[in-house]
Formats: C-alpha cells, structure tokens, sequence
C-alpha cells in the first residue's frame, strides 16, 4: 500500500489518447512537475480537461506545443494564444464549459450522478445543443458528468496514507479532481507521517488517491 | 479626473455594510480601492477565496495567492479558502450579494455580452456566465463607448449574449442607468456630462427618470 | 453585522408554518439548544428536514411530542417510536428519502441546481413517483433540490464574522444545510476572535451564517 | 461456536489489505473482530468518518463520535471527517471498496431487501440504498433462516426490494453464495453442514458449484 512513486513511475501508466483531467488555475495550483514529465514522455493525442491550457511553453502550454494535446475541456483558453493559434489549424479540439459548470460537473463525475440541471448557459451560444428545461418555473440545462482515466494534481502535504492538504488559492480544482478518476496521482510539496494531519483539516481522504510523487523529487 | 477611477467610485457607492462582492477583471477591480471606510465588505474571488486583501508589495508576493484575474493579492483576516465546485456553488446558489462586471455590449432589456467576439474563435468563457446567473444583485461598469467611439448601449446585441438574466444597474463614464421591467431608465448623469451627449452616445433606446440628476461623486 | 443573539432572539424569528432544516444525525450535531428553544415557543405546523426525528422527548423529539410538526423530510424515522405512532395516527406525514439522496439534495439547493440524477432508489417503492431516465446506459430517477426556510445547526467554533468549524461526527448535515435555507442559526460551543480560525480550516465560510447562538448562554 | 461470530469470520477473508470497508448494523459489525492483522483496511462509516476504530471504553466515550448505527466509536490515526453529502458522494461514487450489509431476504437473482416490512409503516431507509447501489462489491451477511425458521433466500421477494443491483456474495450461518449472471450459486458448506439441510432451508433455486467445499473457517 506505500502510494509514494516517482515522476517517472507516474508518467509511465499514462498511454497515449488517454483522458486526464489536470488541477490548476493557470498555473497555481497545477502539477507543474507531473506536466513536464508528460511532456518528456511519447504520448500524445491526451484529452484534458483543466481550466485552463497553461501559458506558451510553460505548464500545460508545453504539451501544447509539442502537439500532444488532442482535444481540451475547460472554461478560459484565451490566455494561451498558443491555444488558439492550434486551435483555428484545426490541430486542437476545444470544448467550451463554464468555469462553474465545469466544477460542478467534475464533482458529479465523483459523486456517481448522471447529471443535473444548472441554471447557467440558459438562452447562450453555449447551450445551443444542450437540453434545456424548466423546473419549478425556471430555465435549467442539463449538463453530464465529467470523468476522466487519470487526474494530475497539486497539494500541499500528504501523509503516508495519501490524505491530501492544499495551499491558500492552489486549491481550487484539485480536491474535485481527485474525486473523479479511475488513477489519481497528486504531486506534493511534503510527506509526512501518518497522523500529523488533524482528522478535521484533511481536504481529500486517501481513498481518493492511488500515487504521491514528492516535488522536485525522484 | 481619471475617468474609470470615477465609475469605480460610483459603483462604490452601491455597496452596503456586510456585502458578499464579486469583481470582475478591468473597471470592477478598481472598486476595492473606493469602498468607503466606514463599511466593511467581503470580496469574493471565484478561484476559491473569501475575503480577498489589496494587492501585496512586491516582497510579499505569494505564488498560491492569486485572485480570479490571476493577479497576485493578499487576504483578511476572517478570510478562507474552499475549492472551485464550492466557490461556483456559492456563486449560484445566490450567496454573493453583488457582483460588478466589465461588459461587451448592453441591450435595451439590459441583457449584456462580455465573454465572446464574433467572429473571433471562442475559447473563453470563465466564470462569467456563472456570476451574472447567480448574484443577488449585478452592476456592470463600463465607458459608454468603446475604443472606436461606437455606443456599447444597444438596441440588439451583435455579441454573443452572456445570460438571459438583466443586469441591475449599469454605471458609465457619462451616466448611470436602472434595469426596469420595461427598459432602461436613466436616472444620472455624471458630473459635467449633458442628457444631449447621453442620447448621441446611445444607440439602446431610454426613459429619462423624472428624479434626473447630477451625481457629485469626484475621485 | 453583529450576528450574535440569543437562543429567545433566535426562536422569535420562526413562524408557525415555517420549513426548518436542522442538523443532526440523530442526537449527535443537533443544535439541541436550539430545538429545546423552539419546544417552548408558541410555534406549530413546522416542516422538518432532518435525518430522524430525535429520541422520545429528546431532541427534535420534543417537538414531535408536542405536536409542533406537521410533515418530516428525512432518512430514518423509527429510532424514535413516538413518530411512527403519530404518523399512524395520521397526526404527522413523512417524506422519507435515502440518505445520500437527500444530503445530495440539501447541497443542490444550496448550489442553486434545478435537480440531478442519482442512481439510487431506481427501481424502488421510493422511487415510485419520481422521473426515471437513461443517461449513457443507465438508469437514474430526477431528484429536485431541498430548501428551507431556516436552517438550524451546530457547530464547534466560530469567529466574529460566523465562520465555522465543526468537531469529529457532529459535522455531518450541519455544512450542507449551511448553504440551503433562507436565513442560517448556527448554535456553537464557542465564539473566537476574527483571525483565530485558520483560512485553511474553516468548513463554513461566514456568508452562509446569518445568526449564532453561544451554547448554554442567554 | 457463536454463528454470528462464524459469519462475520468468514466474511472477513473476503476483504483486501487497502480496502475501504463500510460494515452494516448487526452482524457486520462484528466482522471488524475478524480482519486478519496482516492486512489493513479503513473502515468508512456514512455519517463522516474514514478511518473508524474499536468502540471506545465506558472513559473514552466521547459524544461527538458515533458510528452509523450511532454507536460511540474510536478513529485510528489517518483519519479524516467530513459533511453528509461527502460521505455519499464517495458510496454513490464508487470509491467504497466492499459494503457488508444485514438482510431480510434474497431473491434468486441476488438482489436484497433490508429496510422495509411490508403491514408496518416504512419510515426508514438510511443509508441502505446509497450503500448498495454505489458499492464497488457488496457482501451480505445473515442467517440462513428467520427466527421464525423461514427461508431468507427466497424464489421471490415478498417484502420491498432494496436496489435493482444484486449483491455480490451471501455469507450465511450455513453456506456461502455466489451472486453469478445466471443466478445464485453455492460455494461453500459452513463446518458441519450438509448439502441436504441447505437445500432444505433455502426456498431460492441455486445452483451447486463444482469446486463445492466445506470451508475451515472458526471461531
């Protein structure tokens, strides 16, 4: 049961065309060391699914540019004109989600719903090809799950169980993430004991996570 | 006058003692530094952050601290973090009392566009959607006109809209109008500005409010 | 912005007739103080939404006892006998949802969903007047959100401003219901000073209290 | 020999070192006596606990740590808390390894009822669904008949079905099922049973597995 691999070992269980969802907002709160790992590995034609797809040639603007990247689920590309440059050559597929639908939609892949309808979208562009429906007197859509066959994510501290702590803002997408994978490997800053994490403060349990890499490590 | 300062300020103006605020990227940033001193509200950052501080001196800088523009911030004291699933639930499930948007183009129902520009690829959408649907309350902040001199009120939208739901108020450099029931409704002009210049800047059409005045905030 | 009253403060607030989420699995978590307030408050027709329904006399019991509860929205109502002896007597009605669909509901009303889709209940006399559907190959039945009126709850902690953290296994609904109701009491052990309780720790975030109440105090 | 403890003895083997175990009331709980110590296992109980430990001495009570059957418990180093809609969120979720529940009958097909009587009020369900529907392997434990002497494996359910998910594995004082496409399936005689006195207490059709063996399991 020892969780603890290296950046290598990580990488290694990732095949080519595998869907992976990525933790991070930009890039705080991204598994920086795990993405450069994928992007010294040959495989390609990944699915993401993360916010956002990194900046030119840093996180994962480098899977970008190395052409890894098949097709991108998130809420804000435009940060990365790298993104949009791959996109209109019609060598990256992106799918557009709002940021709130999108979580939420992460979470329900976790929690083992078949969907639900978010007020958000009604009426927009966005929902153009989503069922729409009212509730209760109100415009819903219907919006899937979201899963995916590997989450990369960033925490703060595990301890030797795997139980996961985060840091300040670097939080954001990562607990959601680690819900809905079949593989969830978190790259942290520290190892510690099992036990020096107070029962209360623990944000993901370790039943959610398969593999710890320690940053910088290997 | 630095005229954005001055839409920040009004839009200030708007705030109460207690409030849950969502700012967005540009002009609503600004708001933070016009708050008067004598309320205390709480910024809400939808990256995961209640109680967002002013932006930190440069030895303070914090890599995880981030605000939803991606720039670096500081918190309060009483503030806390939680992740994106819950930071959006909060925002839909109407607990954020008001948010203050940048905006596109505004229609004469006061249904704005502010996450896409036709003919461009749209690649982004954020949080945008998520926090016109779900505030209690929305104020967008905007220059009446855009780079080019065009009026960014309009009969129609042209860009992609961002929600069915109107906005509440609406704060330019030249006035500010109320979202009513049937329209817009001008209720103030900023200082120095004529009704005249108001109705040649703007394509949407408006009532003019018989309270009509002047407002005298300064920056 | 002083939200701290007192238990008769906070019971002045309810009206007969009012839907009242209160936390609580069983005795433990309930704001026992709270409810025994409520019993002596001149206040029927309550709709509760709560897991049980306390013990004979204990807890939300008391109020089942004095007849103050018109219908019940929970889990599991036969620890306590007096309710299922009003409820033959046709003295209360019962909605009765499994736990995890109605926790799950709790949170949607809070989240502002129209609904989602769970697997659970398929098939079951509980499912028998609810939507059911196929998503990607399997079935689920539609499950609307839950909202109160007031939400009643307990927790450890909290600060000045109502930020609360919770002890061990009196969490449980207290978080969720937090988010769902109208207006938020919150009966706690202690109040801290604002910046006493860690920004990484804190379960509930102070916009979801409206009031707190000091265990024991008045 | 305490049936009850054989039963819980037995269906401890079934468990893996890492497994997250959610034990039901009655004789499950009493499987927690009988995981072997060379394995480790997080036992999960619904109301937010990961990591549950022995029940407490009368000193060690403490009022704000119950099981799911509400039951004073301890936790073990490593565990965690968490809300109620968490909790469902990891059984509906799949992230629960091994639920072992009570029952009040199994049909032929392996599917359950244990939360409902028929002729008395139904007014309780808890977790009973959530855990067999989201269970990544589900183990029911029971004795073989009714105080009554009535047959729990039953042709067809007489009292209100569970879940359309059939369990997995049926642990009784007298035999072991497997839950298999075509039906039931008898694996195991528990010490000291005969073919004949399964067959005779059993009201479902199984069929008998070849590799049919008494199993040495004592307690």
């Amino acid at each position: 049961m020892n969780k603890l691999i290296s950046y290598e070992e990580a990488v290694k269980k990732i095949k080519s065309g595998s869907r992976i969802m990525v933790g991070g907002f930009g890039l705080v709160g991204c598994p920086l060391g795990l993405v450069e790992a994928l992007a010294k590995a040959n495989v390609k034609d990944l699915e993401i699914i993360s916010n956002n797809l990194g900046e030119p040639g840093r996180g994962l603007g480098m899977l970008v540019r190395q052409k890894q990247v098949k097709k991108a689920i998130g809420s804000y590309f435009t940060s990365n004109p790298e993104v949009v440059q791959a996109y209109q050559e019609k060598e990256l597929e992106v799918e557009l989600i709002p940021q709130g639908t999108m979580s939420e939609a992460i979470r329900a892949g976790g929690a083992g719903l078949g969907g639900f309808y978010t007020p958000v979208s009604v009426g927009t562009k966005i929902a153009e090809n989503k069922e729409e429906r009212i509730l209760n007197g109100k415009k819903y859509v219907l919006q899937e799950p979201i899963k995916a066959d590997f989450a990369l994510i960033k925490a703060k501290k595990a301890d030797q169980l795997g139980n996961l702590i985060y840091s300040k803002s670097a939080r954001n997408f990562n607990p959601i993430m680690a819900t809905a994978a079949e593989v969830v490997i978190a790259e942290v800053e520290d190892v510690v004991e099992v036990g020096q994490l107070s029962p209360e403060e623990i944000v993901t349990p370790h039943l959610y996570v398969d593999y710890i890499v320690v940053k910088g490590g290997n | 006058m630095n005229v954005k300062h001055y839409i920040a300020a009004r839009a200030a103006k708007e705030l109460k003692n207690g409030d849950i605020v969502n700012l967005g990227i540009g002009i609503p940033t600004l708001v933070a530094d016009h708050i008067p001193p004598s309320i205390r509200v709480f910024l809400h950052s939808e990256n995961g952050i209640l109680g967002v501080g002013p932006s930190p001196d440069q030895d303070q800088l914090d890599p995880e601290l981030v605000n939803a523009g991606k720039k670096p911030v500081t918190i309060k004291e009483g503030s806390s973090f939680f992740d994106s699933a819950s930071s959006f639930a909060m925002i839909r499930g109407g607990h954020v009392t008001v948010s203050i948007l940048g905006v596109l183009q505004i229609d004469a129902k006061g249904r704005i566009a502010n996450w896409a520009v036709p003919g461009k690829s749209v690649l982004g959408v954020g949080g945008a959607m998520d926090l016109l649907e779900g505030s209690k309350k929305v104020i967008v902040t905007t220059m009446h006109v855009t780079d080019k001199g065009e009026p960014k009120l309009v009969k129609e939208l042209t860009y992609p809209m961002t929600s069915e739901r109107k906005v509440d108020l609406i704060i330019t450099d030249l006035a500010v109008f109320a979202v009513e029931e049937d329209g817009l409704q001008l209720i103030e002009l900023a200082p120095g500005i004529s009704l005249d210049e108001v109705r040649q800047k703007t394509d949407a059409p408006f009532r003019i409010a018989e309270s009509l005045r002047t407002n005298e905030v300064t920056v």
